[in-house]
């Protein structure tokens, strides 16, 4: 112990006169840019997915209704409450979170009496409410994908001359690549026309389990080989996915499960119908909707018996969709496991010529109509009269039927929705294979952003050489002095509807041009044949505005008649399909009723 | 570390090697055999350090897999020893007298699972919990949620809803 | 999150034996006389407190109040991870001393319990005694989660959910775990209560005592401790 | 010498008042030296008026357990030793009101009424029952006693020094400047009596009958409320008494309560400084401490005189 | 000189069931609990001592205050969810925790981390070290009586929190380690705030070196007391500073690189006595190691590059059926995660251990028979025992 080591802590000493180091006034200092404090919540941006409550692995988040906060599609109206007395602050649920509206603030006082007041809903009213410092995410969403997994395709120069299908559907990989990246909010479902269990099916996949997928989708759509390609995949624009990556492929994951189901083994897992009840309905109508219900009353143990004018089964998904969408195959097996359930299709059998309607109201305990959307609408404009002027609908019937269609080396198409493009496509693979050259013009009203078709049918209409012309509204067909087809000359669209939203498009004559083609297409839209009804039934029918009225049940005026599909409601399969099962419904109400009578 | 497995596989009836990492594997052993590996671990191939002595419910299989994790700090090697015991009567071997530090894994096992060491020291006394009357709570079939809901009080007054199910009641109640 | 499973169902037939010294037996003192004693109501948790009343003048009461709120003895009883919060506090960057806070390492001489978050079966037997020991008015603040409603071990078997079911509690400080800076202004807010004459946990508890008594044996099956083991 | 004064009523009020002045200096000048204290880690420490604040918290505690009759006793007799001390010296040389009863009492009594305190604590705080206590109180009775005898020789040096036990008359003889003080006259019998002072005052290297981190925190373990206050009360009394009991032994007592201040306050500092920058001493390294350093240096303090 | 060695041979002596019988009622013994609250005790555990007079002759370990069944939480929760919980389990030095679960993740589920984020974790953990070893100091003084080490420990401590709190987000658990990577980049201007940090915390310590280090009474306190025997390291499985205290120079850095600390430069300290002292030391030589290391990662570190692997979603992410065991070397020794996955969306076993497991329990137990009550807490801290890790 030298005198040194008595006298060197002593040294400590000289800190008496420093200047303390202690903050003057700590309370509600600043905490770091970065701090995980509070939670805020941007009640616009939120979407009420619950990916924040899922993750929480305290429990500390509710989904709760919020005043003011609307329940719609892609939207639960719900938003998450946080339980101060569960959470930790480890903000996965901010790095979860699908849109990105759930951030921190780097407030961190609270102190109250009340230990039930530490449950808050960020975004309300909270005085960190719009505090800028504080814990974002870096980066985007990283703790569920947000690229679509990759699916094969036939490139452009493989496919331009042929109907061969366009996609290859998942591998298995690529399958649990997408699922895997669904956080099963099930937002998508509302969205539905069907309602699909779709998280469901999408767990399926992801666990492999494909008959548990199969019967899932068994349960709501009879339709999933169609309905897996060709599906209008609503539920795609509300799927959280969607806010900051791609939406899941919930279609094509459809079609994965259906393609990993053999055919047999389908009906094993479907199960056959209820035993026979004695009622028999006539469905006149093969389409979806009519199929549909025909699917549901069979399973039911009704007899039913489908009428088809044409000469196969599948109305407007065999005769208006092309074939490179959907193979006629995909949608025999559907129709296979529909008729596996005792139901009776009759093709050739048109109604009205080949059997009369009266007949079948005597034969069966109700009719159900679902004859579609047969008829094209013409444009009406100048020179649309005439040969050389063909309405999509009846063109793509006849290619479908194998019939002999015109392919002149430049066509003009008008319309923007998705059977302009299925005919604009089919006729560019027909002069592809013909001339060896692609001379599609596709003229819309709207601009591009705003075509009613989907995105990808510009796309690849694009790569397959068809020329999309937007903003253009047709004047006049174009003839020469021999009438035949020249052209179709259009003005500029300068705006769509009128200040009351009406149908009204306005034009700027100034920017004219002509589109150079030897045939037109009208592709604007299609209507109902109801001339089947005879004048009759036609008088005693209620109508509305030009369809025949129905309820919420899809029941005509007539009790013994119902109405379903696109002549009624519209507007494509998955529709049809929802409404299949509701008429369906109805019928049974309608039958089981008459036994309760009899 | 393959070499190793092979000059004592025979003599210790040891299971396959299953290596993880260059310096981390794990081999089975029959409960009999347990003392003479380690031991010979210990004193002849540098394995001198019990980083960790655990167990595995595997409640499936009717088994309780006891991990001993043994280092050699020299060659850097660590070999993770299974044994396997069978779950309804778990007894292992106490070790306490290789390294004292065995005991208080031994004694947590006990009360943790519920895996009996006799003859080591202190291995009935309460450890960790204090006037645990239920399960040892480290089994499978001990459920520590359902236990906290009929044990503890919780705040109530706590709803959540499902987005799917509100969304059905909100926009579709009718189907 | 695993579900729960349903059939569970906890073992509530088993009860802990209480150690020899514990239970009720008979004495005879050296007069003679045969007394029952138990010692687990006599002196471990069954001697219910007393509701201490104001003093009679407001005056001298608001004056004491003062004087409490600005003297607030912290008893230095870690109980759980929050207590490393509490350090700084005691330390050159926050000194909590310049505010009136002070730590005891007695609980008879503190008057404030800080539950510093979770509590387990065996801490909170502990954190009990603790606070029976401290005189009264005394305070007692949750820090965190775990004392408002169980935090991040809502699911565990070993830690209570809610505080308040066992112990008075007067203030409460959201965070997992809090700042040392949401703990100042939490001091500062029982300051306030303080003053205000609202911290009345003491008598809230010795009123309601059978009620916290009947929760806390509810949770905790071994009432055995030594004498001076808090 | 100054003429001893006899006892008069008037007195006991003049004692009071310095018992007052002594009160409030005490608490005062604890909590600065806690302050500076607390400057050295580089915070600010407590309010300089918290030791008032805590006062009248422990007094106004509703609630408070007794242990037995003498448990109840030990802060009485703690205070009472501290201000017994207080009261059988002179606070201030030549102020007559401040002489208190030192007319009476000589020191021997002051160091009895230091032993008082301690031995009353030790009664009250053994009969508390807490093991910590009792550990508490069998530590502080050997090294009090340990570090007292250093001062005990040095009593005896300067007994023998100036012929009297007689405080006053200590005082008295080392009026006129820094060089009468005993400081100077016998250095060796004051650096004995400072190992007593820093030995006995509570604080690092010497403070492991209170130390915190083995017995929380000794003897007063149990005492509360108003039992605490009582002692806080003694805790602002009894330093300064003894301080002034050195005080007026070697460094020349003081004249007026400026000086009074100043001196108390320096010598108070003494224990502190040193305490700051050191951790403590085992019970039985701070006794062989005593016994190493402060014992040769007593008993050569009596040789030199 | 005077002898206080008590006669060693009237004291009871432990049986073969490793029991000591302690005849309380003849009065010659005392039980004294330090803890669960006591100043002297680290974090919330108890030591229950029999003393006779100032001696102790029995201790023994009681934990169990903080258990919270993390071995069993771990198993209710998706791979993700551990993540938060995991740093809990030890409070002053939460980060290793995190990387070794991380890393036992992302070895059983095949996923590589970028460059970036193993250098961010190392800096982290040597941050985490730095912090851990001035709530050491802190103790180790506290316990001895010398409060201003602690308190200007502290003040330096929270000086590198906010160092902390800038870069993860958080002051005491940081939850910035997250399997696949780590969080974030470092902020901007991070490097020069933390050198300021590193150079208040040199000018503290060169302090704490006069006040504590050359310290008489500090010497007299330490020297010679809780001498670990070399000989039983491997027994109770002794490591880190508690072990090179004693010559044994063990470091899984140095041992068994990790993370980037092959690219790194240094010496773990040690030294030969393995007292109290010692180790104390060792682990102040070891604070400049972290400072040396840190400044080390800031300066070689890559300016940019991801820090995140890319990872399946995590809301449903199922390992495949496997065991390792991933370790460290903490500020207070081995740090282990053992890790069984059964190729469901949750992990079989985790078993965390720390190395308070070995030195609070069985080694504390063997030391403290003999040694006076006041050198109690200061055995204990120099172990630098850490409860929650013992108990879980």
């Amino acid at each position: 112990m030298s005198l040194r080591e008595v006298l060197t802590p002593f040294t400590a000493w000289k800190h008496v006169l420093d200047a303390p180091v202690t903050i003057p006034d700590p309370i509600g200092r600043e905490a770091a840019e970065r701090y995980r404090g509070f939670h805020q919540n941007d009640m616009e941006t939120c979407i009420g997915c619950g990916t924040c409550e899922a993750i929480c692995q305290n429990g500390a988040i509710d989904m709760v209704p919020v005043e003011g906060q609307v329940t719609e599609k892609g939207d639960s109206g719900l938003r998450p409450m946080i339980d101060y007395g569960r959470c930790c602050w480890c903000a996965l649920c901010v790095d979860v979170c699908m849109t990105g509206s759930l951030t921190m603030s780097n407030e961190y006082t609270w102190v109250d009496t009340d230990p039930d007041a530490f449950r808050f809903i960020p975004g309300l009213e909270e005085p960190w409410k719009d505090k800028e410092a504080g814990y974002r995410r870096e980066g985007g969403r990283e703790l569920s994908g947000t690229k679509r997994s990759h699916m094969g395709e036939l490139a452009p120069a493989l496919r331009g001359d042929n109907f061969s299908e366009i996609c290859a559907g998942f591998t298995r990989e690529e399958a649990i690549l997408e699922a895997d990246r669904c956080v099963e909010c099930g937002l998508c479902v509302a969205t539905c026309p069907a309602h699909m269990s779709i998280p469901d099916y999408i767990a399926a996949v992801r666990d492999q389990d494909y008959d548990r997928g199969l019967q899932l989708l068994y349960e709501t759509n009879p339709f999933s080989e169609v309905c897996g390609r060709i599906c209008t995949h609503k539920c795609e624009t509300s799927c959280a996915a969607l806010h900051e990556g791609d939406p899941i492929a919930i279609r094509w994951l459809k079609r994965h499960i259906i393609d990993n189901v053999p055919m047999e083994r389908r009906l094993e897992l479907v199960g056959g119908a209820k035993p026979a009840n004695g009622h028999r309905v006539a469905i006149v109508g093969a389409g979806p909707g009519g199929l549909t219900a025909a699917y549901d009353l069979a399973r039911e143990g009704c007899a039913v018996t489908v009428f088809e004018a044409l000469a196969a089964p599948g109305g407007m998904m065999r005769y208006g969709i092309p074939e490179y969408r959907l193979p006629y195959d995909a949608l025999d097996r559907d129709v296979a496991v529909i008729q596996a359930m005792g139901v009776e299709i009759r093709c050739n059998m048109r109604v009205g010529r080949d059997i009369a309607l009266d007949d079948l109201k005597r034969d069966h305990d109700a009719v159900i109509l679902a004859i579609g959307l047969q008829m094209g609408r013409g444009t009406r404009i100048p020179g649309s009269e005439g040969p050389g002027v063909e309405k999509a609908v009846d063109l793509l019937r006849r290619i479908t039927a194998g019939e002999d269609v015109p392919v002149p080396e430049r066509v003009v198409v008008i319309g923007g929705g998705n059977v302009a493009f299925d005919i604009a496509r089919s006729m560019a693979r027909l002069q592809k294979a013909t001339h060896g050259t692609v001379g599609v013009t596709l003229t819309a009203l709207e601009d591009r952003a705003h075509f009613l078709a989907d995105a990808e049918e510009l796309i690849e209409g694009a790569e397959e050489g068809v020329e999309i012309i937007d903003k253009r509204g047709p004047q006049e067909v174009m003839r020469d002095a021999s009438g035949a087809v020249t052209g179709l000359r259009s003005w500029a669209v300068t705006s769509i509807f009128d200040d009351q939203g009406r149908f009204a498009p306005a034009y700027d004559q100034a920017d004219e041009r002509v589109h150079e083609g030897a045939m037109v297409i009208e592709a604007i839209g299609q209507m109902a044949d109801v001339s089947l009804l005879g004048a009759e039934l036609t008088e005693a029918l209620d109508w509305n505005r030009g369809r025949i009225a129905i309820d919420a049940g899809f029941r005509t005026s007539e009790p013994w008649l119902f109405a379903v599909g696109d002549a009624v409601k519209g507007p494509d399969v998955i529709n049809a399909v929802a409404d299949g099962h509701r008429v369906a419904q109805s019928v049974m109400e309608r039958v089981s009723l008459q036994e309760g009578i009899s | 570390m393959r070499d190793l497995h092979a000059n004592l596989k025979t003599r210790h009836a040891l299971g396959p090697f299953e290596p993880r990492r260059a310096n981390l594997g794990f081999v089975t052993v029959p409960a009999e055999r347990l003392r003479g590996l380690l031991t010979e671990l210990r004193d002849v191939h540098g394995f001198t350090h019990l980083v960790l002595l655990t167990a595995v419910d595997w409640m499936e299989d009717g088994l309780f897999q006891l991990t001993y994790l043994m280092n050699d700090r020299a060659g850097d090697r660590t070999l993770g020893v299974r044994v396997m015991l069978n779950r309804d009567e778990a007894v292992g071997e106490d070790m306490h007298d290789l390294w004292p530090t065995a005991a208080t894994y031994q004694r947590e096992l006990k009360e943790m699972f519920g895996i009996d060491f006799p003859g080591s020291p202190r291995v009935d006394e309460e450890f960790i919990l204090e006037g645990w009357t239920d399960l040892p709570p480290y089994r499978r079939d001990f459920d520590s949620l359902a236990y906290s809901q009929q044990t503890y009080a919780e705040r109530p007054g706590r709803v959540t809803h499902d987005p799917r199910a509100h969304m059905k009641s909100k926009l579709y109640p009718e189907g | 999150m695993k579900d729960i499973d349903e059939r569970f169902q906890k073992n509530r037939d088993r009860t802990v034996p209480l150690r020899e010294e514990l239970r009720p037996r008979t004495v005879t003192t050296p007069d003679g006389q045969e007394i029952l004693i138990e010692p687990l109501k006599d002196y471990f948790c069954e001697a219910a407190p007393k509701v201490h009343p104001k003093a009679y003048f407001q005056i001298v009461e608001n004056f004491y109040n003062w004087a409490r709120a600005n003297s607030l003895w912290i008893l230095g009883f870690g109980t759980g991870c929050g207590a490393i919060e509490m350090r700084p506090l005691m330390t050159p960057r926050f000194d909590a001393y310049r505010y009136g806070v002070q730590w005891r390492p007695t609980p008879r001489q503190a008057n404030l319990l800080i539950i510093s978050g979770y509590l387990s079966v065996k801490t909170l037997k502990r954190a009990i005694r603790a606070y029976e020991q401290m005189q009264g008015p005394k305070y007692v603040i949750g820090l965190g989660s775990c004392t408002i409603n169980g935090g991040m071990y809502w699911d565990s078997y070993n830690t209570i959910k809610r505080l308040d079911a066992y112990l008075p509690v007067d203030l409460y400080i959201a965070g997992c775990m809090p700042r040392p800076e949401a703990l100042l202004a939490g001091f500062m807010e029982l300051k306030k209560l303080i003053r205000a004459g609202k911290a009345e946990g003491a008598n809230k508890y010795a009123e309601n005592f059978a009620t916290y008594k009947a929760a806390q044996k509810s949770v905790i099956k071994d009432w055995d401790m030594p004498d001076y083991n808090w | 010498m100054t003429p001893q004064p006899g006892f008069q009523w008037i007195q006991i009020l003049y004692a009071l008042a310095t018992l007052f002045v002594v009160l409030n200096y005490g608490l005062l000048m604890t909590a600065l030296v806690q302050k500076i204290a607390a400057r050295v880690s580089g915070r600010h420490g407590i309010p300089i008026w918290q030791n008032y604040v805590d006062l009248v918290k422990n007094f106004a505690l509703r609630s408070q357990i007794s242990h037995g009759v003498m448990y109840y006793m030990g802060p009485i007799f703690r205070l009472s030793g501290g201000i017994g001390l207080l009261l059988f010296v002179p606070t201030i040389y030549g102020l007559p009101w401040a002489q208190n009863f030192s007319f009476a009492g000589d020191l021997i009594l002051a160091l009895y009424f230091v032993f008082f305190g301690t031995l009353g604590m030790a009664l009250g705080a053994g009969e508390s029952g807490h093991p910590h206590s009792a550990i508490g109180v069998s530590r502080g009775l050997s090294q009090t006693t340990a570090a007292e005898l250093p001062l005990a020789l040095a009593v005896y040096a300067i007994a023998v020094q100036y012929h009297t036990l007689n405080i006053p008359q200590i005082v008295a003889a080392q009026q006129g400047g820094i060089a009468h003080w005993t400081l100077i006259t016998n250095p060796l019998a004051t650096i004995a009596a400072m190992f007593a002072y820093v030995g006995t005052m509570m604080r690092a290297p010497f403070d492991v009958v209170l130390a915190p981190q083995e017995i929380p925190i000794g003897p007063p373990t149990e005492y509360h409320s108003a039992y605490m206050a009582l002692m806080q009360t003694n805790r602002a009394i009894f330093p300064v008494a003894k301080t002034v009991v050195y005080m007026n032994l070697f460094f020349g007592g003081a004249s007026n309560w400026l000086e009074f201040a100043l001196k108390v306050f320096a010598l108070y500092l003494i224990p502190a400084i040193i305490g700051v920058v050191h951790p403590r001493f085992r019970v039985e390294q701070s006794i062989r401490f005593f016994l190493k350093w402060g014992l040769p240096v007593g008993v050569l303090a009596i040789l030199v005189v | 000189m005077l002898s206080f060695q008590p006669d060693r041979s009237q004291y009871p002596q432990p049986g073969p069931d490793g029991r000591l019988e302690v005849d309380l009622e003849t009065g010659k013994y005392l039980k004294l609990w330090q803890g669960p609250n006591h100043p002297g005790i680290t974090g919330n555990m108890s030591v229950e001592l029999t003393v006779c007079g100032d001696e102790v002759v029995e201790g023994k370990t009681h934990v169990g205050y903080l258990h919270r069944g993390f071995e069993k939480l771990m198993e209710r929760r998706t791979f993700i969810q551990v993540f938060p919980i995991v740093c809990r389990v030890c409070v002053p030095e939460p980060d290793f925790n995190e990387y070794c679960y991380a890393a036992a993740v992302e070895e059983l589920a095949g996923i590589e981390v970028p460059e970036m984020a193993t250098w961010m974790r190392t800096l982290i953990l040597e941050m985490g070290r730095f912090n851990s070893y001035m709530m050491f100091l802190g103790g180790i003084s506290g316990s001895l009586g010398l409060g201003l080490v602690g308190q200007w420990m502290t003040y330096v401590r929270d000086l590198m929190l906010d160092r902390f709190e800038e870069l993860t987000g958080a002051r005491i658990y940081h939850m910035f380690i997250l399997p696949g990577g780590v969080r974030g980049h470092l902020p901007e201007g991070f490097a020069a705030r933390m050198e300021e940090v590193l150079q208040t915390a040199e000018k503290y310590l060169a302090d704490v070196d006069r006040v504590m280090f050359s310290n008489s009474v500090f010497r007299l306190r330490t020297e010679g007391v809780g001498v670990i025997d070399p000989a039983l390291f491997e027994r109770f499985g002794v490591t880190g500073p508690n072990a090179r205290a004693g010559g044994v120079v063990k470091d899984v850095r140095k041992d068994s690189p990790y993370l980037v600390y092959d690219q790194l430069d240094f010496i773990p300290a040690s030294g030969k006595d393995s007292d109290i002292f010692t180790r104390v030391k060792v682990r102040r030589a070891d604070i400049d190691n972290s400072i040396g290391l840190i400044r080390q990662i800031l300066e070689k570190m890559p300016k940019s590059g991801p820090v995140m692997a890319r990872l399946p979603n995590v809301l449903h992410w199922k390992i495949p059926r496997g065991e390792t065991y991933i370790k460290g070397e903490c500020s207070r020794g081995e740090y282990g995660y053992y890790m069984v996955t059964d190729g469901s969306g949750y992990p079989r076993r985790i078993n965390v251990r720390g190395p308070s497991y070995t030195h609070a329990m069985a080694l504390l137990e063997h030391l403290i028979p003999g040694t006076n009550i006041s050198d109690v807490a200061a055995l204990m801290v120099s172990l630098h025992t850490y409860p929650p890790e013992i108990e879980r």
